[in-house]
């Protein structure tokens, strides 16, 4: 197939929630490659989640074809699916933590679910949550943080297993404008060691300051998508 | 990845603790449902044997024609003694029926007009299978040596009728007991699983197998129908020895109530094995849906 | 702001329609536990009816002097029916007597023996309360009509021993099921408040009262207990006519089995009694913890 | 008592989560006058969101005293609670929304609860939807809306009963630019009607541009109380 070239290809999708009255998406095509960075903007509602959660098969589009890394995501088995997730590190937007867990175990269990070594565990965990700024938060529950914090411990996560995607969907909402700096940077280092990386997001000045691929949806339908782009044309 | 029994013990138990108040829930009701089941039990045990013995009571009595000499009877009862239906035979003579006639009628003057001994002798049998007395009667009827059979048809069978009912009585309780209890485990297992549907979602999103969750999900059903089970069989033992245990011993002594030792093992081991399974099975059930993510 | 009973109505509805999963294990956990309840009640009284026909059974016959005129022994009847204790008294003459002896020792040469009529009259009492034979006794042995007073105390006491025991282990048992009932049932409630805890929270934070919280739940509890209950009554409606009363018009016609009319009735009230007030009070306990915000 | 000529009187407050190893805010002490507009800046974990918590009385300070509108909410019985609260319209961090009710519900409880009669309520809902972009989501449920958009129904629940107090807890971490401004803009026009506002926030763009009283906490000290301030003297 001449899909597989593409890390990520998403050809005329037009996803439809059960029960809404207007399509979520509508005949979206877009082809990622591998090792780039794509920025993933547009207005609240437009899109941007609904396109990450198809890529994370939480979603089957309603017409269209998605694949990623060469896997055909509509005809894929169910029990098939763990091992796609796992090559894909996600930062959900109300971040998804497992409440019952630390914050060491939140992202412990992302190394547990693919089966890494205790051993690996034990060093490769405290490791990543330093680069996230949280090393003496490691004991504490999701519920006993602060926004930031637990976006920052599902970014970890997001990383933890080394995926060759990353799809952060609005990471820095929760951030100050330092911590978010730090989170770019680091995404973008972590782009640099070859990993695709597609980030939804609001913040105007970081699109504008990094000059990546910029993709943008209005209303579901993908309006631009512009090599070394900015967040908006007007305002 | 494999099958890691450990991190999913591990991961089980830590849980059991966390979720205490699922836990608890599910833990009391495994208790409190095989607490009925098993307290039924006991009783219908106990009812079993009690019904059992009334049964026993039945007897067939064979008054023997005056003649027939001494060999024929113990030929007679030798024979009787090799049938299968029968457990026991008793040769009651002349004089013996006469005393116990005697002892019967005490203080009336009925005993004082009897001339003689007018009383047959008699064989008295005791029936393994009392259900069976009609078709004892029947083959002995026609046997010369015989004078008369004492066996009252209707009786018996309105006594079998009542036991009958009675022991329909207790099986179809035992049933619905049974019935309710796996539903009612069932139903609070469900209520747990959903209470925490999110943490399902969120695990297969992050990668997780649907055997991955669901192992330590099933190790944790299990843990809940074992120490429910558990709890449920201590209170049980504890009922047994304090209560029936000191009925058999003092009012009851003539009873051939309760349950042997073997049987009261049988029920707990029953027990253990009912609230393992159905807490294993509706941890599994229950979590499909949410799987399905 | 004041207790609007249409919208907490509302809310109510609604809320137990889009928590169906909730509702329904909580009405699933009334109808079962109120099932179990109920059905062991029917058990109840229908052995009940059985212990006390067995009971009745028992009688005190006086064997009346030889001598003593017939106004005396109506007198003496007369006496005796005037007592509490007594329910019948019937006579029955040396001539009755008699004949009865013929037929039960028909076909055996005792009969033939008898010279005359050696047998006394009698007045056979049935005792309104079977208990109070003993009594009765000890009143009457020393009167002058009265030559002999047949009453077997060892296998009366034998008798009402087995009946106690019965009657124990049933009440023992409709308490720990009426217990245990209660406690799954709020066993649920406390589940499916659990599991809706969050909603509790947001609601207190953006400024309900207690009470504004507590309305809602309750009603829902209350819902959840009454068709619980009406579900549990119409099994045991179906359970009463397809099963007991075939019984009782079939096999068991000769036993005065089950229960009127007017004790089903109030074994219906009381179901529904028990799953409205256990479900109400079960929502406003498990809420307790989640108003604290 | 002098203390109730301001609207918001926090008196030496110190906030030491249970089981916390350091102080999550240390000995504050702020006024804010009745119709004050006031950002509140700070990093990620700073305790801003444990402020908020403190005035909504979801938490209880573990030294000092804190005064609304001259009610003392330490020693504040707990059945009086729910009085305060509704003069006090809080947008939270993770919005709050009930998962069993529409959006039309959510923002209808704000007015149920202070016993709003039917008609009002009918009246007034879709008007402060409209507000804030939703007229058309009215019947959604909140997992059927986008992140902005959830947040968005928690921003007009807040001010749905007109309020004299409302607390804003990043309430445009997941809106674009565009909507972002608008969401400004009417807290601006709602303070300008006499309520006092607010706002926890990590949009530089915004509190640069507004020019409003900013209080600045780090690692739970207040190291900045300035009128017409900055986001950030540096970075
Ligand atoms: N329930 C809790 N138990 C223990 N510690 C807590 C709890 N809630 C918050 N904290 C801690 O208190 C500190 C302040 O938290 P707070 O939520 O107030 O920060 P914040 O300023 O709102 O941060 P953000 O901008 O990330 O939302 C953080 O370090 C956090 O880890
Ligand atoms: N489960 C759902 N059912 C129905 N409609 C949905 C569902 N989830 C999202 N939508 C609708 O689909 C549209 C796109 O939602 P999506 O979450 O993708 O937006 P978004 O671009 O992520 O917005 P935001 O920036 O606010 O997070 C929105 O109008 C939303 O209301
Ligand atoms: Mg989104
Ligand atoms: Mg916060």
């Amino acid at each position: 197939m001449g899909v597989i070239n593409a890390m990520i290809k998403v050809k005329n999708v037009t996803m439809n929630y059960k029960g809404a009255h207007r399509s979520a998406l509508k005949d979206i095509s877009v082809d990622i490659d591998r090792g780039e960075f794509v920025f993933l903007v547009g207005p609240s509602g437009c899109g941007k989640s609904t396109f990450i959660r198809l890529l994370l098969r939480e979603l089957i589009p309603t017409k269209g074809d998605i694949f990623i890394a060469g896997h055909d995501l509509i005809n894929m088995r169910r029990w098939r699916v763990p091992q796609l997730r796992r090559n894909i590190g996600c930062v959900f937007q109300d971040f998804k933590l497992l409440p019952n867990k630390t914050v060491y175990e939140n992202v412990a269990f992302a190394l547990e679910v693919i089966g890494s070594p205790t051993k690996a565990i034990r060093a490769q965990v405290p490791e990543v949550l330093k680069l996230v700024g949280l090393e003496d938060k490691l004991q504490d529950y999701p519920d006993e943080l602060s926004g930031g914090e637990q976006q920052r411990v599902s970014i970890a996560r997001a990383f933890a297993n080394r995926p060759s995607i990353i799809l952060a969907d609005e990471p820095t909402g929760n951030l100050d404008p330092t911590t978010s700096s730090g989170i770019m940077a680091l995404l973008n280092k972590i782009n640099r060691t070859g990993t695709t990386v597609l980030v939804a997001t609001h913040d105007r000045e970081m699109v504008d300051s990094m000059r990546k691929r910029v993709i943008a949806l209005e209303e579901g339908t993908l309006i631009r998508d512009q090599q070394r782009g900015v967040y908006g044309y007007e305002e | 990845m494999s099958f890691r029994p450990f991190y999913f013990l591990k991961e089980s138990l830590v849980s059991f603790k966390k979720n205490w108040v699922i836990s608890m829930a599910g833990v009391t009701t495994v208790a409190l449902s095989l607490l009925l089941v098993g307290s039924f039990m006991l009783f219908a045990f106990a009812m079993n044997s009690l019904i059992k013995s009334t049964e026993q009571k039945v007897e067939v009595v064979l008054f023997l024609d005056q003649g027939v000499p001494g060999e024929s009877v113990e030929a007679l009862q030798a024979e009787l003694m090799s049938w299968e239906e029968i457990k026991n035979v008793l040769y009651v003579s002349k004089d013996q029926a006469l005393e116990r006639l005697k002892k019967d009628f005490k203080g009336s003057e009925i005993v004082d007009n009897i001339t003689g001994n007018p009383l047959p002798a008699s064989l008295e049998i005791t029936l393994k299978d009392p259900q069976k007395a009609n078709n004892v009667v029947d083959r002995l009827k026609d046997r010369p040596e015989i004078d008369d059979i004492m066996h009252d048809r209707e009786i018996v069978e309105k006594l079998f009728a009542v036991t009958r009912v009675a022991r329909w009585f207790i099986a179809i309780f035992v049933g619905l007991l049974a019935f309710a209890s796996l539903l009612l485990i069932a139903n609070a297992i469900r209520l747990a699983i959903y209470a925490r549907r999110k943490e399902v979602t969120i695990m297969r999103l992050v990668g997780a197998s649907s055997w991955f969750i669901r192992w330590p999900f099933l190790l944790e059903g299990i843990l809940q129908g074992f120490i429910g089970a558990l709890i449920a069989i201590t209170l049980l033992y504890i009922a047994k020895v304090t209560l029936i245990d000191k009925i058999k011993n003092s009012i009851l002594m003539f009873l051939p109530i309760g349950l042997s030792q073997q049987e009261f093992y049988q029920l707990v081991f029953g027990l253990i094995v009912a609230g393992v399974v159905i807490g294993a099975a509706g941890s599994v059930v229950a979590l499909r849906r949410f799987l399905r993510v």
